[in-house]
């Protein structure tokens, strides 16, 4: 898959490398940054993003954790409460839930519960999402689950700008802040010419359009560019926003988005009900309402664990046909 | 056992007031507790340590000021003995703003910057991982200090323990892990939530070194804390303290206790720390006559004024709900 | 707190009872049901909902679990495998996040991923929700995330005739099922007088009306009925919809509803965003869009770990006045 | 170390030559898998469970057919010992609905409620807790069965491990907890993982007994087993039994091995457990001059036909993708 809104210049690096370049960057410029989780070092990363960086840094910074979710998790927030800017790699979210406690109990309370005495300046970083055929315990997209929680940020960087910036970003931030890459994002190429810093507060518009608003994130935001290519063949003008930041949800982007196109599909891998695109069809029915030519539609997946087999598999995601599809119901055609 | 004799701190005749003094304090600010919880100024859940007290103020009298301490919901006594005012923490127990978690947190989340107290956690074992990253903190950053980690043998169960042992033993990190063992989680007997009873004999799975303390000899308590705080900031890595003690109260204040023997509570009361410390001193001639009503009026009068303070603090105001949710202004 | 919409006749029973006679005639009727989970035996229960039931039934029946939620759990999935009939119960929602992985991984898959082959028919029942100033780690409401996983069936009784019934219809289904149980409804007393069983699959109309269609379950239910009766004062007459069955959710009885109010709006304890109301709230717009007169609104908790004094919890959570006001908005009141 | 000569099983000719094919059959099952992988006929993860076939072998055979079967996402070479079809497998990695899952799980999720075998489970640490509620209902139901549960080094410093010892323990449950310790979690070695690397060590804790046995000898293996299998059946409680073994493959098939070196590879597979039992069978006379070449020649025509099997097998309609998400019709 290749990123079509970068422009094709310089070197090519791919989403992998760029989240490499941006741990690098971070613990050579920030003495209490540190690497941790299962598989970092000696192995490389599950994924093949920490390649390196253990011969680079030494085992002080990048640390092997045994397999022990809630514990390493919790020993983040913990050396965060003590002064270190850690970085914890969950190798994916499927086995987050393991460190749900940590995070939901903990790094998202305490802040709050001190009365503003602690804070918990972490990042967790962690793949997440389907298409790699790894069937129903290794497919999960339960990033909407975490961007439900006050007191943390929740970020899915689906450019290679955002892969290569976002988590300096997230490690200036005084608040605990999880980064979600999905997988199929990994060996996405591209050229990084002219980008730089990025904030982590806005919903960004990747495509212009005045027809209909598609809402994406993460790995369905290419999928959603996809579909509005489709859609600009037979006439019909697709804005796509990329949200970027799940948690705080920049409405206003989104709001101002639809008032003009005065249509709206969400893409979320996401299983439909209780998705991350409830939340944002109910935000544009709140904000919206007045403002819309038909309903607010849904692109999601299918309600089922996620099957091995990739006809199965293909047909449970979200996919730009269906993409196409719900636009046009939008428009009555 | 630790023989309490064998490596005696400095027990002198201030030292020795000053462990009685605290763990009076912290029985006759528990018990004011219970009385306000009747009269409902104090609310939610509530757990006392009475009967415990030797614990907290054994260790806490071996720590420094740079090491971190991490308690449970049943934490006003590690608060008090770790340094904490009381008028501080009994404004936290009535959620005023000047309690030492801006009344946020009440009973069950006790936060101190200053003393670098870390709470007061709700979740049993949810502890025990901070402190590992609190330790790994401290060791990451050349600092001398150690993270006191204190929860019940209910905890013990929990994976958290498992993973949290194995962790620090692996790295090697300041970590002291204080099991507190009062035979009970809630109505649970030990025999009913370990197959191996002997928590410390666990400390063998990480290689992690072990000692069974009692719990109700606060001498013993603090040689034994002094013994493995040097052990840990020479760098030996983490350390179980097994202390055995019992709760002379109810779990909480909602807790009926039909699964112990009144005869049982009876029989640990006659082991009442306090009351040990005591007779202890008048035998060794360091209690003078004057000294316990001395130190009870000193109590009940910081008691006292820690009530008045907090009746006369300020509630939050509703349009500061959602402030400190993060830093800055962030909206949902 | 009482039940009005109960006839007040026979014996006064409260909620608590209601549900330990449910767990009482389950053991009594079938040979494979047991109990597991903490302090239910000799503690009696930490809300006292299983007290007595030790020594009426003994402790094959009636298993104290050590403080271990991942295990006790997943041993209720792996007992549920090996023909029992479990009935688990996490002591409340807030402990549920150290088991998330056996309920999310092995409870909601097992069906699907084996073929079909294997069932895992077992019932969890936990307290959740807020009210008793029980802070930041202790007053969670997330059976919003529960019922996000295909595979299990979220059920959330709100009436004593729930309370009492819905454990055994959970208990006849083969699948999982997950019963929440609002803390702040044991203490409920009523009468069961023609109560009878029920079923787990329909939302219930608890009052009906023609002008708003107000939509609640668990803890909110009954706040939501006595700001009806204020809007009634008003001469607004809500209709108000209990869900029961958060999954699946029944979208006929909430879209028939709606259609002839024209309004709704949805009152729900989690925190706003993320949280079950947005599901409803885009299943609305789907469903009955073109019927609306005005937009959906929501009532939900505020996005912050909820807090210990009492006029901060009551201000963190819905409340009849803001009901109320939700409602006159959508009637541009 | 279990003296395999001291408690050695039926060691009859035809038993030796029946563990010696249920092990060929695995590698060469495996072997073709890894050719299948290159043509994109397998995808996913595939992880191979080459070198340690002893232990499903050895173990399967000292089992009933009333008893559980838990395993991992390593678990090709259990399912095939326990006796699940190795059409179905292949089939099942090919993704067809001839599967033993119907296709849906591919290689970490195998399943066959004919020989009870539970999965295929792609969480570390995951399949534990089942085991255990396992155990508990043939316990309950006063059934003469147990759970068995393989499971790596990697998944003992999980939470679950822990909890399950301890609760299996405390209710006397009938699981046998096999540790395949091949010395690696993907990259990270025991060493790096266990601060008690020791893991029978661990089984202390919660007063289970455990004992350490070479997992390259399969014969070792099943003698091990029978002694444990008959311990738990005469209700005992868990057992926990420590393979040491290793794997001379890759973790997956997207593993460049950076973690360890050749030279320690080739040590290990000096000790191929098939190589070490047909010696031992040479040794001892029990190895016929035709045996092996037999047992290869049928064993490559299972392979085959299983290929062939699920060729020509079916891909599920879409339109029943969401069904036996739950039993019965269930909207979402
Ligand atoms: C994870 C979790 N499960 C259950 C509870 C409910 N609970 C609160 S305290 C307690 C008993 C804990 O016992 P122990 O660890 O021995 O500490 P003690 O109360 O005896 O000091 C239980 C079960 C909880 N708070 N957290
Ligand atoms: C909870 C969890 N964390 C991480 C992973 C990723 N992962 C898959 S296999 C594996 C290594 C497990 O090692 P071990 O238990 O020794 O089994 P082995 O692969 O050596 O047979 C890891 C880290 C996972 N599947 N589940
Ligand atoms: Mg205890
Ligand atoms: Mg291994």
């Amino acid at each position: 898959m290749t990123a079509p809104p970068l422009p094709k210049q310089g070197p090519e690096i791919s989403y992998r490398e760029a989240v490499r370049e941006a741990i690098r960057e971070a613990i050579l410029g920030d003495p209490r940054v540190f690497l941790m989780g299962e598989d970092v070092g000696r192995y490389g990363g599950c994924y093949a993003v920490t390649k390196g960086l253990l011969e680079e840094f030494g085992p002080e910074r990048i640390r092997d954790t045994p397999l022990s979710e809630s514990a390493f998790v919790g020993a983040g927030i913990g050396a965060a409460l003590g002064g270190m800017r850690p970085i914890v790699e969950v190798m994916t979210v499927n086995f987050s839930l393991l460190a749900l406690d940590q995070i939901v109990n903990n790094a998202a309370t305490l802040r709050h519960m001190s009365g503003g005495q602690f804070e918990v300046p972490l990042v967790i970083r962690m793949a997440t999402g389907a298409g790699r055929q790894l069937a129903a315990q290794h497919s999960h997209s339960l990033e909407g689950w975490y961007a439900h929680i006050p007191g943390i940020k929740v970020l899915a960087p689906a450019t290679l700008e955002d892969a290569r910036f976002m988590l300096g970003a997230a490690l200036a931030d005084p608040n605990p802040v999880l980064i979600f890459e999905h997988v199929m994002l990994y060996n996405m190429t591209g050229t990084l010419d002219g980008a730089g810093p990025v904030d982590i507060r806005s919903a960004k518009v990747r495509r212009v359009g005045r027809d209909v608003t598609l809402i994406a994130y993460g790995g369905t935001l290419f999928k959603t560019l996809i579909a509005a290519e489709t859609l600009a063949k037979e006439g019909i003008e697709a804005e796509v926003i990329d949200l970027r930041v799940l948690r705080p949800l920049d409405t206003g982007t989104i709001l101002a988005s639809v008032r003009r196109t005065r249509r709206a599909v969400i893409v979320d891998e996401g299983w439909r009900s209780g998705s991350l695109s409830a939340e944002v069809s109910a935000r544009i029915t709140e904000g919206a309402f007045w403002d819309l030519d038909a309903p607010v539609e849904r692109v999601c997946s299918a309600e089922v664990p996620i099957p091995y087999p990739r006809h199965l598999e293909e047909a449970a995601l979200p996919q730009p046909p269906g993409i196409v599809a719900a636009a046009k119901a939008t428009l009555g055609r | 056992m630790t023989d309490a004799h064998a490596i005696k701190p400095h027990l002198s005749r201030e030292h020795l007031l000053d462990l009685l003094r605290e763990m009076v304090r912290i029985r006759r600010f528990e018990e004011k507790c219970a009385e306000l919880y009747q009269q409902e100024k104090i609310r939610g859940f509530l757990h006392l340590y009475i009967g415990e007290e030797a614990i907290a103020v054994g260790a806490m009298r071996a720590l420094e000021p740079g090491d971190a301490v991490i308690a449970t919901y049943r934490e006003h006594g590690h608060a008090l003995a770790r340094g904490v005012s009381m008028d501080a923490i009994m404004a936290e127990m009535y959620g005023k703003i000047e309690g030492c978690s801006r009344g946020r947190g009440g009973s069950m989340h006790l936060f101190d910057a200053a003393t670098r107290f870390y709470g007061g956690n709700a979740i049993v074992g949810g502890g025990l991982p901070l402190a590992v990253g609190l330790g790994l903190a401290e060791k990451m950053q050349k600092r001398s200090g150690l993270a006191a980690c204190f929860f019940g043998e209910g905890a013990v169960a929990e994976g958290e323990f498992h993973e949290s042992l194995n962790l620090s033993e692996l790295w090697k990190l300041p970590v002291l892990f204080v099991c507190e063992n009062n035979l009970y989680a809630m109505g649970t007997r030990l025999e009913r939530s370990e197959s191996q009873p002997d928590i410390h004999v666990k400390a063998q799975s990480y290689n992690v070194p072990a000692e069974v303390v009692d719990g109700m000899d606060v001498v013993a308590v603090e040689a034994a804390m002094r013994k493995a705080v040097a052990a840990i900031r020479s760098g030996a890595g983490p350390i179980l303290l097994e202390c055995r003690t019992y709760r002379f109260r109810a779990h909480s204040m909602f807790d009926p206790q039909l699964y112990r023997e009144k005869a049982e509570v009876e029989e640990w009361k006659k082991r009442d720390p306090i009351d040990r410390l005591l007779s202890w001193m008048r035998q060794s001639g360091a209690l003078h006559d004057a000294d316990l009503a001395a130190i009870e009026a000193a109590v009940a009068k910081e008691v006292d004024r820690s009530v008045e303070f907090s009746e006369s603090g300020k509630w939050e105001k509703l349009e500061t709900l959602t402030a400190d949710v993060y830093a800055g202004e962030v909206p949902p």
